[in-house]
């Protein structure tokens, strides 16, 4: 009974005290939706510095109710009221919200973040602004813009000003404030602008004529950032190509193994990838962000020693023979498929980029440069210059060099052949299973991962010529390029129907690649 | 290459055993199939009726060994390992679907067109509602692409690994382009619920013993076929052009006529495969172009015996019999067993099946 | 010798092929059920967990006593991703092994594939994913949704002040039938709501894409031009570079959400959702989902996960498909136990009107002619944990129009199961 | 000298489809065939250059070949010998220059086959036969007649193509082993079998590289009696570096040197040139 009857004591203290002082966290949390909105509106336009941490709670998805709805944050695993001293009657509800309520979440912070001390965070608030001001934000922006004394918020508060202003009844302000909207490159400018060419719109000619000059303005900076983008897509892919069909180069370009389970390498680099990542995860969480560079030697090692085996069992004794290696190897593939479709499941497992890899880096306000593919175009050069330094500077790459040019004749030479073939095999395997941790950072980690790329890479050893390094890097960012170009104009389908039909014609062409040595042909 | 690989299996056969051993067991496996679709026409209650499942099994596989044998033609003996051999097959399986599917439809549009609300047919469906044009393209449309292909790969003297990458690029374009719904031949799901053909009802007993029989004949016409070849000297041509292509040029023979006919003859012989197939399986769609499905075709005429005629078909029997097994039997496991297959058969039986055969009898 | 050679090949080849026809396990009295799941190939990834759930079903059932005092038996065979394969299998299931019933199919192909020989043969299929319509089978049941149990609801939570009051949409799909189909409903479906057609944005990428920087930059620059909403139909395997490279662009989901169709807890396995979080999902049942039922048939597939040792059994999930599943053989029993037989036009009959209380919290009915279930449909928002949070639900459960309005002619179908032949 | 205006009649290939016409040993065959040699000269090669990724392999080689002449082309390894085969049977197309086979076939704007059909024959450095093919078989593919694919599917030897193939067979001595597999022959019969595939194909031109390499001492006294009897009814270009062979053959020699003529004469006065024996012997 005793608890029944505090229960009701306190539900009563607790209406007194809404009654009494109904805190902003109180009043959201027993708001609707709909009410909640509203709520966060009447906010961005009134910030009020004591209620930041509340919304910021709010952003992080910290807010909690208990069974009696009051309201508490969360930290660290710990309920604190919002306000006041109330102890949760049981283990609090997350809040629940909505992508409608998250954006308005961020506007609201924003607007109070304009309160800040720290310049930095104004700015990244003004910014925010640029992109969700409210007309009723109007009066705030003003305030904000006159207070300001930090240059840069200031030019950030009046660009997001602006904004607003394009509607405003001073035929002056909405001038200016077109003029401004031009020097941005701001993709949401150009359809405000847009809208601004209406004469239903916007009634003055001057302004229309104004609007007019400063479109124009815009689309140029867009068109570089499109085009900047482009370019930079294009690398992306022929890096991804180029790291996919590497280790491709070595087995089939040197070794001349029609390797079909290459693709398998480039599955097994992953999934070694993958458990690096558990690993870390169970035994050493805290250095978690670290685990694709332990991933790199551990994918390289496992897949060199997979190739190795595989080498030494049943590919030795089929040398010369090149289609016959495609039909084993193709037995092989079906095998490790299956093998981790059994040890790991059919379906795709989790590779988490870690936080240096995730996000991008914003160049342009159309143009963000996502840092896994940065770093995959640097790590690709990487891997192209260990290969090319290895094969051109080394005992192995020479003794490489010399077995898969004359067989026989290196072996005269005292050149251990096997072991030689051994670990050129176990070198293009190992590059195989880089690709293949470069691979799980940008796309899923599955059992058929291998057979999505094993097409494009032979595409692209046989492009750019049959042994050559420096073909298949031109081949790959050649395609990738050409694949980003056609895919604006006529669709990802069609695009790589048409580069596909486009190697064939080349081929045609160029029977021996692009970088095929011309020479005295021995028959 | 120590063994002339021309000679068939059956020609080697009858120089030890005499033609009437060899001649027996081809006619024995002849009559078995021969008398297949008539035990399917008994009633079910029969103790020696073959039933619809067994029949369309073996019809099937029956239309892979034509494949086989066509593949063979190329490879085996004029050495261009094609990987867009599936392409072909599904060619010739689009155009009998093609008029399957406008023989469903009556005189409305085919079923996947209609709810895409099409109103009118795209023009390269114009007359595939009678049969004969069906026929033309079954060979046209697989011939036609093969001799541009061929006429070009040839003339820039495409061979070996380059020869196969190309072909599997070929193929994995077309099954791109035959996915896409725009393309006008159902997208993904390609064409099914086929329901009569020249009239008669696609799933009666009497319709399946028909288009098994004319497995049956096309398999024996084109084992014929292959069988003449090899025996003449345009086959001789073919051995030499595998084994010393720039020697026959300097004799004087031009290679790009002799590839283009046997690549162009076995692309046809793989349309009308997939013709056949089609109305048996009762379904055509892009997957048939996988490049996977013509690896396995390749897979098939290596484990069987290529360079020789009836390898090829020992092979996809092998393998397709296998499969429907092993699917069954141990669903998880099959794909090791059929790859550690391909691993023993290159190792061990480098000639394939037929080579072990060969060896033990010698 | 040759010749003996010969005919010990000639008799491997006959035998290996006899097995095939006649491969069968005897067992008496029980009733045989068939499952016809891809375990390998592409859609092993798919396929694999719902063949595991139907066995998880069966033993329950057989827990229980079987079905009319019989134990069910499964029979499982592996398509292998191969369409042709399905229509071989499924002929081989309905007349070699005689199964009463089969389970199976995930692509609209392998059902396309099948349905033929399942109308010859009279079979009975329960098929249990989400697809586009557009077909009505009497010897098919269709526990998942069709697009007016899935696709138009979500749109509608779109438009809505909650989804984001959006007003513009980009329709992305991976180019083969479903996504096509869908999006031809959903445009027909915007329109009728006043949505201008250049406030529409339909693309297409081939099967197997894995390079999303282009369309997710023309995501971008379509969203500039007002608030914006992505409705994905993207296939399988292509989700996870997408997401990926959504979350790395930066594209958030308060700015431009994503509402994908095939997108569910299965497929969030293989991807970090942290990013992700806001993006929705559109299904009739959630793992989140909170009552009796689900809390137990989801600690039952943790169980059967764990004591099958199945892969990445610690981290086992439930989904839609799988649901689906469960609930379309549970219903089947019932209605054996109800028709006292498994003839299929008895069991058809029976099937009529039968209602189940499913993981979904629903009391499921199927629908007394068009033989699809009715399910109540669910938005979910992507949570750090990878699983759903319901923010949206209808009241009750919809009944499914297979045969959608938003596409000519098809008010001429009728709305019951004729054979397509 | 190619000023003179060619007669039409003159204009038509050496080919000839039907192989009728044709005299056994090839006698006379020069006259018959239309290839216009009225100046006495079977093959021209003037100004050629070809140089690969910037290796000059030919410089500016000229070089004259007489009808029924029986030439040894010497030189060291490198000097450039087989890359002027391949310019004239087509295999590699010069940079520039001119290469004539008689007065009027243009061998730079003609395919390997063509020239091949035209009536140059080659024998390769390394024996090159069809491993596969029997002795007999080699030697029917190789026969002069139609070429066509078909022609060759209906082909059937005639008794008098029969008794042509006989001959060659008793001719190289490989009578005995006609149904062997031609992969099972030694080095040796290898060669010959080359050699035979060019008798029976009857060229008006034989290049011969490095023809009697693994041969015995009889054998290669052999070719060389062979050789001599070919020459004046065709014409012979033989690289080979067996000095004592080319001393039994040659009429006249050339010799070749960092892809030009640097000497040319009978053997004995090349060998007398200080800028011969400074190749040679005195790098």
């Amino acid at each position: 009974m005793p608890t029944v009857v505090t229960r009701i004591l306190l539900s009563l203290l607790l209406l007194l005290s809404l009654a009494a002082h109904a805190g902003d966290a109180q009043d959201f949390v027993t708001a609707n939706p709909a009410k909640q909105a509203s709520l966060l509106e009447r906010w961005s336009a009134a910030p009020d510095a004591a209620r930041l941490p509340l919304l910021e709670a709010l952003q992080q998805g910290r807010v909690a109710a208990d069974s009696a709805k009051t309201a508490f944050i969360e930290t660290a695993g710990n309920y604190q009221a919002a306000e006041g001293e109330a102890q949760p009657l049981d283990t609090p509800k997350k809040l629940r919200l909505n992508n409608r309520l998250r954006g308005l979440i961020a506007t609201a912070v924003a607007s109070h973040q304009l309160l800040v001390d720290d310049p930095v965070l104004r700015l990244a608030a003004a910014q925010q602004l640029q992109k969700s001001a409210k007309p009723a934000q109007l009066q705030l922006l003003n305030a904000q813009v006159a207070s300001e004394t930090d240059d840069a918020v200031r030019d950030a508060l009046t660009l997001a000003l602006a904004n607003l202003q394009l509607v405003d009844s001073d035929l002056a302000v909405r001038l200016a404030a077109v003029r401004l909207l031009g020097e941005t490159g701001d993709p949401l400018a150009r359809t405000r602008l847009e809208t601004l060419l209406d004469p239903a719109v916007e009634s003055d000619p001057t302004v229309r004529t104004a609007a007019e000059t400063s479109l124009a303005q815009v689309k140029r900076k867009l068109l570089i950032g499109e085009l900047l983008g482009q370019a930079f897509s294009g690398l992306s892919l022929g890096s991804i190509l180029l790291l996919a069909a590497l280790g491709l180069a070595i087995t089939f370009g040197l070794l001349g193994v029609i390797n079909m389970a290459h693709g398998e390498m480039l599955m097994l680099g992953a999934y070694s990838t993958y458990m690096v990542q558990v690993l870390f995860q169970r035994f050493a969480p805290e250095a978690l962000a670290l685990y694709p560079l332990v991933a790199l030697p551990v994918a390289f090692f496992v897949t060199a020693a997979i190739g190795m085996a595989l080498e030494r069992t049943v590919i030795r004794h089929l040398y010369g023979r090149p289609l016959e290696t495609l039909l084993a190897t193709w037995g092989i593939s079906l095998i490790l498929i299956q093998l981790v479709r059994v040890i790991f499941g059919a379906q795709n497992v989790e590779v988490a980029n870690p936080y240096w890899l995730s996000g991008g880096i914003q160049v342009l306000p159309n143009l963000v440069l996502p840092y896994n593919r940065i770093v995959i175009i640097g790590f690709a050069l990487f891997v192209v210059v260990l290969t090319w330094l290895l094969l051109n500077k080394t005992r192995l790459g020479l003794n490489v060099r010399a077995v898969t040019q004359n067989r026989n004749m290196a072996a005269c030479c005292g050149v251990p052949t096997g072991r030689v073939d051994m670990l050129a095999f176990g070198l293009g395997s190992g590059i195989a299973g880089l690709g293949g941790v470069a691979l799980s950072q940008i796309g899923n980690v599955g059992p058929d991962l291998g057979q999505s790329y094993i097409i494009d890479s032979f595409l692209v050893v046989v492009l750019g010529g049959v042994g050559q390094l420096a073909g298949s890097v031109m081949a790959a960012f050649g395609l990738g390029i050409a694949n980003k170009i056609l895919e604006p104009q006529i669709g990802a389908v069609l695009g790589k129907i048409l580069i596909l039909a486009l190697i064939i014609l080349f081929i045609q062409k160029r029977p021996q690649g692009l970088f095929a040595l011309k020479g005295r042909v021995i028959d | 290459m120590t063994m002339p690989m021309n000679q068939t299996l059956l020609a080697r056969a009858s120089a030890k055993l005499g033609p009437q051993a060899s001649m027996a067991i081809g006619l024995l496996v002849l009559a078995v199939l021969l008398a297949m679709p008539l035990l399917h026409l008994l009633p079910a209650d029969n103790a020696l009726h073959v039933s619809a499942y067994s029949l369309t099994l073996v019809g099937k596989i029956l239309c892979y060994c034509i494949v086989a044998l066509a593949l063979d033609l190329v490879w085996g003996y004029a050495g261009l390992l094609s990987l867009g051999h599936g392409l072909f097959f599904a060619l010739g399986g689009y155009a009998m679907g093609m008029y399957l599917m406008r023989e469903a439809a009556g005189d409305g549009l085919p079923a996947f067109m209609s709810f895409l609300a099409w109103t009118e047919l795209p023009w390269y469906w114009y007359g595939t509602s009678n049969f004969l044009w069906a026929l033309c393209l079954v060979v046209l449309a697989p011939g036609l692409l093969a001799l541009v292909f061929g006429f070009f790969a040839f003339r820039s003297r495409i061979k070996g690994v380059y020869f196969s990458i190309m072909t599997q690029a070929l193929t994995f374009a077309g099954m791109l382009l035959f996915f896409r719904n725009e393309t006008g031949f159902g997208g993904n799901n390609g064409f099914t619920n086929f329901r009569t053909i020249l009239g008669f009802d696609i799933t009666s007993a009497h319709t399946r013993a028909v288009l098994f029989l004319a497995t049956v004949v096309l398999l024996v016409a084109s084992l014929y076929l292959g069988w003449r070849l090899a025996r003449s000297k345009f086959g001789r041509v073919l051995t030499a052009l595998r084994d010393a292509e720039n020697r026959l040029m300097f004799c004087g023979y031009d290679p790009r006529g002799y590839k283009l006919f046997i690549w162009v003859l076995s692309a046809v012989l793989c349309g009308l495969a997939g013709a056949l197939y089609v109305p048996q399986v009762g379904i055509i769609n892009p997957s048939e172009m996988s490049p996977t499905n013509s690896i396995e075709a390749a897979v098939w005429v290596a484990l069987g015996g290529r360079g020789t005629l009836i390898g090829p078909l020992l092979g996809a029997g092998l393998v397709n019999g296998m499969k429907s097994w092993f699917t069954v039997a141990f669903p998880e496991y099959w794909l090791f067993a059929l790859g550690f297959l391909f691993i023993v058969v290159t190792l061990f039986l480098p000639k394939g099946v037929i080579g072990l055969l060969r060896r033990k009898s010698s | 010798m040759q010749r003996r050679n010969l005919i010990k090949a000639f008799t491997l080849t006959a035998s290996i092929a006899a097995m095939g026809m006649t491969w069968t396990v005897q067992a008496a009295e029980t009733i045989k059920v068939g499952i016809l799941h891809s375990l390998s190939g592409t859609m092993a990834i798919s396929e694999t967990s719902l063949k595991d759930m139907a066995l998880m079903t069966i033993d329950e059932i057989n827990a229980k006593g079987g079905v009319n005092g019989k134990q069910l038996e499964a029979v499982v065979v592996d398509p292998a991703s191969n369409w042709p394969l399905f229509a071989e299998k499924g002929r081989q299931l309905l007349t070699q092994d005689k199964v009463d019933v089969v389970f199976g199919c995930w692509t609209s192909v392998s059902r396309k594939s099948v349905l033929p020989v399942f109308e010859e043969l009279n079979g009975l299929l329960f098929y249990p994913v989400q697809y586009e319509g557009e077909e009505m089978s009497p010897n098919v049941f269709y526990t998942g949704a069709a697009p007016n149990q899935q696709a138009i609801p979500a749109v509608e939570y779109l438009m809505s002040e909650d989804g984001g009051a959006a007003k513009r949409y980009f329709l992305l799909g991976t180019d083969y039938v479903y996504p096509r189909t869908t999006n031809k409903i959903l445009r027909a479906f915007l329109i009728s709501k006043g949505v201008a057609e250049k406030d529409i944005e339909e693309v297409y990428t081939p099967f197997g894409h894995s390079d999303y920087q282009t369309i997710v930059a023309n995501i971008k620059k379509f969203s500039a031009g007002g608030k914006t909403a992505v409705i994905s139909t993207v296939n399988g395997d292509s989700n996870v570079p997408f997401y990926k490279e959504l979350a790395n662009q930066g594209l958030e989901a308060t700015d431009v959400p994503v509402v994908a169709f095939s997108v569910g807890e299965e497929e969030l396995r293989g991807i970090d959702t942290k990013p992700l979080v806001g993006h929705l999902a559109a299904w009739n049942y959630f793992q989140s989902v909170e009552n009796p039922v689900n809390t137990e048939f989801v600690a039952k597939w943790k169980a059967y996960a764990k004591a099958k040792n199945l892969p990445g059994a610690d981290k086992a999930v439930t989904n839609d498909p799988m649901e689906a599943t469960y609930v379309g053989i549970n219903m089947w029993a019932q209605a054996v136990e109800k028709a006292g037989t498994t003839e299929v036009d008895k069991v058809r009959e029976a099937l009529y009107g039968q209602t189940f209380a499913a993981p979904s919290g629903y009391t499921l009915t199927m629908d007394k002619t068009n033989h699809h279930l009715h399910k109540p449909v669910m938005i979910g928002e992507i949570q750090e944990d990878g699983q759903f949070s319901v923010v949206w639900e209808t009241s009750s459960p919809v009944r499914a129009q297979p045969w959608s309005p938003f596409i000519e002619g098809n008010d001429k179908k009728p709305d019951y199961a004729v054979k397509s032949n | 000298m190619r000023a003179t205006p060619v007669p039409e009649f003159m204009l038509e290939p050496a080919y000839d489809p039907s192989g009728s016409g044709r005299d056994p040993i090839g006698a006379g065959a020069l006259a018959s065939k239309g290839l216009n040699v009225r100046h006495g000269t079977i093959l021209t090669l003037e100004d050629i250059n070809v140089s690969f990724d910037g290796f000059k392999a030919l410089t500016n080689l000229t070089l004259y070949i007489g009808v029924g002449e029986l030439r040894c082309i010497i030189g060291p390894n490198g000097a450039g010998k087989t890359t002027m085969m391949d310019v004239i049977t087509g295999k590699t197309r010069p940079d520039n220059g001119v290469a004539y086979f008689g007065e009027t076939l243009d061998l730079t704007q003609m395919s390997e086959v063509e020239i091949a059909q035209s009536g140059i024959g080659r024998k390769f450095q390394k024996p090159t036969v069809f491993e596969a093919l029997s002795v007999f078989e080699n030697l029917e593919l190789a026969q002069k007649t139609n070429k066509s694919v078909w022609a060759s599917l209906r082909a059937k030897l005639t008794g008098e193509q029969k008794d042509r193939i006989d001959d060659v067979l008793q001719t190289i001595k490989l009578d005995a082993s006609r149904q062997r597999p031609a992969g099972l022959l030694s080095h040796g019969q290898k060669q010959f079998l080359e050699i035979g595939m060019l008798l029976v194909q009857d060229p008006q031109l034989l290049l011969l590289d490095e023809p009697v390499a693994g041969m015995t001492d009889a054998e290669t006294e052999f070719t060389a009696e062979l050789f001599k009897s070919l020459a004046r009814k065709h014409s012979l270009m033989v690289v080979e570096h067996d000095m004592g062979f080319v001393g039994s053959i040659a009429d006249h020699v050339t010799v070749l040197h960092q892809g030009s003529v640097l000497a040319e004469g009978s053997l004995e006065q090349v060998q007398a040139d200080e800028r011969v024996i400074e190749v040679y012997l005195g790098r």
